[in-house]
């Protein structure tokens, strides 16, 4: 196969896979089947462009002409090989989970659940292969779009509630901030392509990019950094494998993705830190990590926990874009990649408790580790990558970020990287404590065994992933190393 | 002065007229008289610019012996579309209002709306 | 042979159906009538925007008389997209018209209804083919006569009054226009717009011409629903039959704009608007109808008031694109009047169904019925999307070349207030998406008229999802749309913004 | 008015006068001042003014509605007919100049027809209109009888 005829099956496929999910939708189990050959043939697909893409070749179609000189491009880079590579494998290891659990559940409208979480994983993957600032935010808001349904999937109030929350501040940031800073930056550029080194160095006055920058960071609300973080715990309303898939990793991944590819395809790094765009941007993200991981010890609920545990570590990509030094950015590309393993784990981890033992809240988790040891290793093993202990992959983010920092010079950010890892230890690693050396209090305590087998074997393999990047994180260390030596 | 207004008598009927329809048209409730005012409006239109077309000593726009200066026919027979629209727009209007009246048993507007209000 | 008469042939033929169309037995001749001729007319149109697209001019006279002194039908390729839509919506209104317009109309007034249906065709298409501003306002009354007329037949008494309100102030509008014509022929002597654009050049500075001008705009400002003279839209689009809704929101105000542009940069230029407030007036009445209007659409209780609300705002955009008067202003204005027709469209389509299967329009009694419609609804969806001016549809290419020309010109204020005016789009559109998915159903409650809660026949999904797909290819693919549209730009004679 | 004798005797003979006046104005429209709108008008004038004396019915029985409504149309087609044969000719829309042999005669033809197909549609709509207001059964409240 060409390589644009290999581009264009790995994104149409998503769009296949709704097709076919509609079809067989009265026959659940070849509706299940479909579900999971598409996702596996489009990991296999992702997975042959970046063979073809590290053997050097050249990825680039331009698909039609919506405004004179702006095309509809696809185009591949580092940083969005980095990103389809982790949605794609992902889409296929939460395939296998939700089948299990959506059933146990007994959820309604399954059907509509699978097509749009198809969908979903298409648009993050058009952002992923975008080629210019135009097509990327048009995938953004399909994204935005067609993810509503899904936290709104429940039906009631709350889940309505929640899903307007959750698309109220996505598209007004992305309309009032974002695609105003997109038109601010054409009308200066005249052009919106990705370019190595960015293209605003030398036409903006070196005194409007911090306010421009500003609104990209502000209007890009998928990175939730304060205060526009209000959608994430609202979307925890959805079930659990949207909140793993699309709330840790495609819709907020790409919103990351995003601000990494302003930084170093629009502005470029050697921009920001000349005219000091971003000074005054990085107490934002230092605070969104200290403040979320704040707000997380609060939180009882076990996802709002989590919820606001990602919103504490989007800000640490952020901070590593806005940092603006090569180790900046090297941490905070992989640290897409590493968050996104260690996150997925702990929301399989959080839907197996609430499909078998059907609790939402960490005080009633005292004693259930004896119950469900397996979820709960699982757990444990997702937390310490995320609190960025070896031998896990969370720890060559961090430290590269932590690198970075010291490279900008910014000890202050250094000191808040050390504080939240602390405070992850206190707001993770207290979870499975509990479980495991807790004695229940309540009389009829569940004792029902593990989740679905299904669950098991999505987490035992996010789990083992998060091992095994420590080890070994080639892919995603070649790429983000890739995208670096490009910015210069 | 003096001259200003006697000069341009024409202008000055027309703005009367026109004022006194637009009045109408606003400040009436009963829809026929609405529609008078209308016309009244229209009418004062009509004047304009047949006194447009006018030019001193100048007869009728007809070819003939020993005559040499015409009015202008143009603004005439402008007029005379206009006038054919204003009839229509009359005749629709009137219409409408029958059809009001049967509906409503009223014509007065203040009525229509009340009825429609409490509906 | 027939390209020779392409100009003229828009508008005969329709004008010759009508009166066949009125002797016609009542049944579903008339509509068969009145179908052939839209599709025909959709096809002389498209061939004219063909011809045009590269900025040549047909030019045609009437009877033979050289202009300017006989009537002269001259199409540039601003004319030539205006009269493309007219009959592009045309063509997908009437399939659409046939099964809704039997439940609504009485049987013994289809051939009536389709003929006046027709002759309202022929007064928009004149209105976009003539070169001469006294023929526009004769073909400006035939589409607002048989307009009011055709409201007239909605079912509820209120079209009556919606009809009367907008006879009233439609034909002072219509009379104001007469005013300024009269007095731009007082200074010039001629009637014929070009003609007029050359003669008006060097008196640019007369009080008569102003005060023609300020006549003229008001004339067409009621005409197109400008804020605040939009009063009596939000009724009209409420009671009318539902196909004339279709019809009238998707092509009605905007062939008004396009008179509104044609008169204030074909017939008075650019250098005038420079020299009068009328640009800052219309940016400021645009800035102001853009948020009231969407904030009046928010607090709505009926679906197709919420949409003619929309509607106010949306022209206020095409209105502000008139206001910055450069390049990006004026291609945004034009994209919107053919975009807006497609989103408008389809989403009267979308209501009327609605309408057709469970007899009413408000929110309440439509709760729930997007899992019983799932095709109507996935079109109001998209239609919505396009509204709001999300990427990939129709609505983002026009939102983009307005939000270009504010920042261009440093307008702030006008920028915060088109992407404001997004917003609120998207509340008033999720709050129907969200009556329509997520509300139960009430079942005690039940407006009058047919209760079928299913999905809609064939005939009238079929226009509204040929609507939906427009949305989105001219959201991809504008390469025609936008070369016309820089070619009638060009020819209105507006320059490049420079500070 | 039925037992007006007066006014129905004026009526029976003022109907023909005004029938023959609307033919002059209409005829005469090619040179002088008259047409079609005017001749139209005048010619319905005395169809309303009988109808007046002697009351609506007997003008519906020689004139019926159904009637008018082709009439109205034919005018309009009369009208349409003469551009689009001009056209056929291969001039422009209305260009009289080519209905006949000469300019001359072919202007005086083409105008002819369209001033007859402009009264006959001006006389039966403004017939139209009168029907419909007058034939109209306005509710039994006493007014519009």
């Amino acid at each position: 196969m060409s390589d644009t005829a290999l581009l264009l099956t790995a994104l149409c496929l998503p769009l296949f896979a709704v097709l076919g999910i509609t079809l067989t939708s009265r026959w659940p189990n070849l509706r299940e089947a479909v579900t999971l050959m598409s996702s596996a043939l489009l990991s296999i697909a992702v997975f042959t462009i970046y063979m073809r893409f590290s053997g050097g070749a050249v990825f680039a179609i331009d698909i039609a002409e919506p405004l004179p000189g702006l095309m509809l491009r696809f185009e591949i880079e580092p940083l969005g090989m980095l990103l389809a590579l982790v949605t794609s494998t992902l889409w296929f290891v939460t395939a296998i989970y939700a089948i299990g659990y959506m059933r146990k559940h007994n959820e309604e409208n399954q059907t509509r659940f699978y097509a749009l979480f198809a969908i979903a994983i298409g648009s993050a993957l058009g952002a992923a292969f975008s080629g210019n600032l135009l097509t990327l935010f048009l995938w953004y808001e399909v994204l935005t779009v067609s993810t509503y349904p899904l936290v709104a999937h429940a039906g009631t109030k709350k889940a309505r509630d929640g899903a307007r929350t959750y698309i109220g501040i996505l598209l007004t940031t992305s309309i009032l901030f974002q695609l105003f800073a997109i038109l601010i930056t054409y009308s200066v550029a005249g052009t919106l392509d990705f370019s190595d080194g960015g293209i605003l160095a030398g036409k903006l006055d070196p005194a409007w990019a911090g306010l421009l920058y500003a609104l990209f960071i502000f209007g890009i609300g998928k990175a939730a950094v304060m205060p526009f973080h209000r959608w994430l715990p609202a979307a925890m309303v959805a079930p659990t494998p949207v909140s793993a898939l699309l709330h840790a990793v495609a819709v907020v991944k790409v919103g990351v993705f995003t601000v990494l590819k302003v930084t170093v395809y629009i502005f470029g790094t050697d921009f920001i830190t000349s005219s000091g765009a971003s000074d005054w941007l990085i107490w934002f993200a230092g605070a969104t990590i200290l403040l979320a991981s704040l707000v997380a010890m609060t939180q009882d609920n076990l996802k709002l926990r989590l919820a606001y545990s990602t919103i504490s570590q989007l800000s640490y990509i952020v901070l590593g874009a806005l940092l603006a030094t090569d180790m900046g950015l090297l941490g905070g590309t992989m640290h897409i990649a590493m968050h996104a393993f260690a996150k997925i784990t702990l929301f399989f981890a959080a839907g197996a408790i609430l499909v078998a033992a059907h609790k939402t809240e960490i005080s009633q988790l005292d004693g259930l580790g004896r119950q469900m040891p397996l979820t709960f290793v699982f757990f444990t093993i997702g937390a310490c990558s995320i609190i960025g202990l070896p031998p896990f992959g969370g720890m060559w983010s961090k430290w590269y970020l932590a690198m970075g920092t010291l490279e900008a010079g910014q000890w202050v950010m250094l000191a808040v990287l050390l504080m939240s890892s602390l405070l992850n230890i206190a707001y993770l690693l207290v979870i499975p404590a509990r479980a495991f050396f807790s004695q229940a209090r309540e009389k009829n305590a569940y004792s029902g065994g593990e989740a679905p087998v299904s669950c098991l074997i999505a987490m035992a393999i996010s789990s083992m992933m998060c091992i095994y990047l420590f080890i070994y994180p080639e892919p995603f260390y070649t790429l983000a190393s890739m995208l670096v030596k490009q910015a210069p | 002065m003096i001259d200003v207004i006697i000069g341009h008598y024409n202008y000055w009927i027309v703005i009367v007229l026109m004022m006194a329809g637009f009045y109408t048209v606003i400040s009436r409730g009963n829809l026929i008289k609405k529609i008078v005012g209308l016309n009244i409006f229209q009418t004062s239109v009509f004047l304009l610019y047949i006194s447009i077309g006018y030019v001193s000593d100048g007869t009728a726009p007809i070819i003939a012996e020993g005559f040499t200066r015409y009015s202008n026919p143009l603004p005439h027979v402008l007029i005379l579309t206009a006038i054919v629209v204003g009839v229509a727009t009359t005749a629709l209007g009137l219409a409408l209002v029958i059809r009001i009246k049967e509906a409503y048993g009223t014509i007065e507007e203040d009525d229509i709306h009340n009825q429609d209000e409490s509906l | 042979m027939i390209e020779q008469n392409l100009s003229l042939l828009l508008v005969v033929v329709p004008l010759l159906a009508a009166p066949i169309a009125a002797m016609l037995p009542n049944g579903r001749l008339p509509w068969l009538l009145a179908l052939a001729v839209s599709w025909l007319c959709f096809i002389l149109a498209a061939w004219q925007l063909m011809v045009v697209i590269d900025g040549d001019v047909i030019q045609y006279s009437l009877g033979g008389w050289a202009p300017p002194w006989g009537i002269e039908y001259r199409i540039d390729a601003l004319n030539a997209i205006v009269a493309l839509l007219v009959a592009a919506i045309a063509a997908v209104t009437l399939p659409y018209a046939l099964l809704s317009i039997e439940q609504e109309i009485n049987k013994e007034q289809l051939s009536l209804f389709y003929s006046v249906f027709l002759l309202c065709f022929v007064g928009l298409l004149g209105i976009t083919q003539t070169g001469d501003i006294f023929n526009l306002f004769v073909f400006l009354e035939i589409s607002s006569l048989s307009a009011y007329a055709l409201i007239a037949m909605g079912r509820d008494r209120r079209a009556l009054t919606a009809a009367f309100q907008y006879m009233i102030m439609g034909t002072i509008g219509a009379t104001f226009f007469l005013i300024g014509v009269g007095l731009t022929y007082v200074e010039t002597g001629t009637l014929n717009m070009l003609d007029l654009n050359q003669r008006l050049q060097p008196i640019l500075e007369h009080r008569t011409v102003h005060t023609g001008f300020a006549f003229m705009v008001v004339g067409i400002a009621l005409k197109l629903a400008l804020f605040p003279l939009h009063l009596w839209l939000p009724n009209v689009y409420t009671y009318a039959p539902t196909a004339i809704s279709v019809f009238l929101a998707a092509t009605a105000t905007k062939v008004a704009v396009y008179v509104m542009l044609r008169v204030v940069f074909g017939v008075f230029s650019n250098d005038f608007v420079s020299i009068t407030p009328a640009d800052d007036l219309f940016l400021l009445l645009g800035v102001i109808g853009v948020i009231l209007a969407s904030a009046a659409a928010i607090s709505q209780h009926d679906v197709k008031r919420m949409l003619a609300y929309s509607s106010v705002a949306q022209i206020s955009y095409m209105v502000l694109g008139m206001g910055f008067a450069s390049v990006y202003g004026l291609t945004a204005s034009i994209v919107h009047i053919f975009n807006h027709a497609l989103m408008k469209g389809a989403l009267f389509m979308a209501v009327g169904i609605i309408v057709y299967r469970i007899g009413s329009s408000r929110f309440k009694d439509m709760a729930g019925l997007g899992r019983q419609m799932p095709w109507t609804f996935a079109a109001i969806f998209i239609a919505g999307l396009s509204l709001i001016g999300v990427p990939g549809t129709a609505g983002f290419i026009s939102k983009w070349y307005l939000m270009l020309a504010a920042i261009e010109q440093q307008a702030w204020p006008v920028a915060l207030a088109i992407l404001i005016g997004s917003l609120l789009a998207v509340i008033y559109m999720w709050k129907l998406i969200e009556t329509l998915f997520f509300e139960k159903a009430e079942q005690h409650e039940i407006g009058q008229g047919v209760q079928q809660r299913s999905e809609a026949p064939l005939s009238l999904l079929l226009p509204l999802w040929l609507l939906v797909l427009a949305n989105i290819y001219f959201g991809i693919e504008t390469q025609v749309l936008l070369k016309a549209t820089a070619t009638a730009v060009d020819l209105l004679g507006v320059a490049d913004y420079h500070e | 008015m039925k037992h007006n004798l007066i006014l129905r005797l004026i009526a029976k003979y003022l109907f023909p006068i005004i029938a023959l006046f609307a033919f002059y104005v209409q005829f005469h429209g090619d040179y002088g001042p008259g047409g079609g709108f005017q001749a139209g008008v005048i010619l319905s004038v005395g169809f309303i003014f009988y109808a007046m004396v002697f009351g609506l019915k007997t003008v519906e029985q020689a004139v019926p509605m159904s009637l008018l409504r082709v009439l109205a149309s034919m005018g309009v087609l009369i009208y349409g007919g003469t551009g689009v044969a001009s056209m056929l000719m291969g001039g422009n829309f209305l260009d009289y100049d080519l209905l006949s042999q000469d300019p001359v005669s072919g202007q005086h033809l083409g105008i002819l027809l369209v001033e007859a197909g402009v009264g006959i549609t001006v006389s039966s709509v403004t017939l139209m209109i009168f029907y419909a207001f007058a034939g109209r059964d306005m509710p039994a409240d006493g007014e519009g009888q």
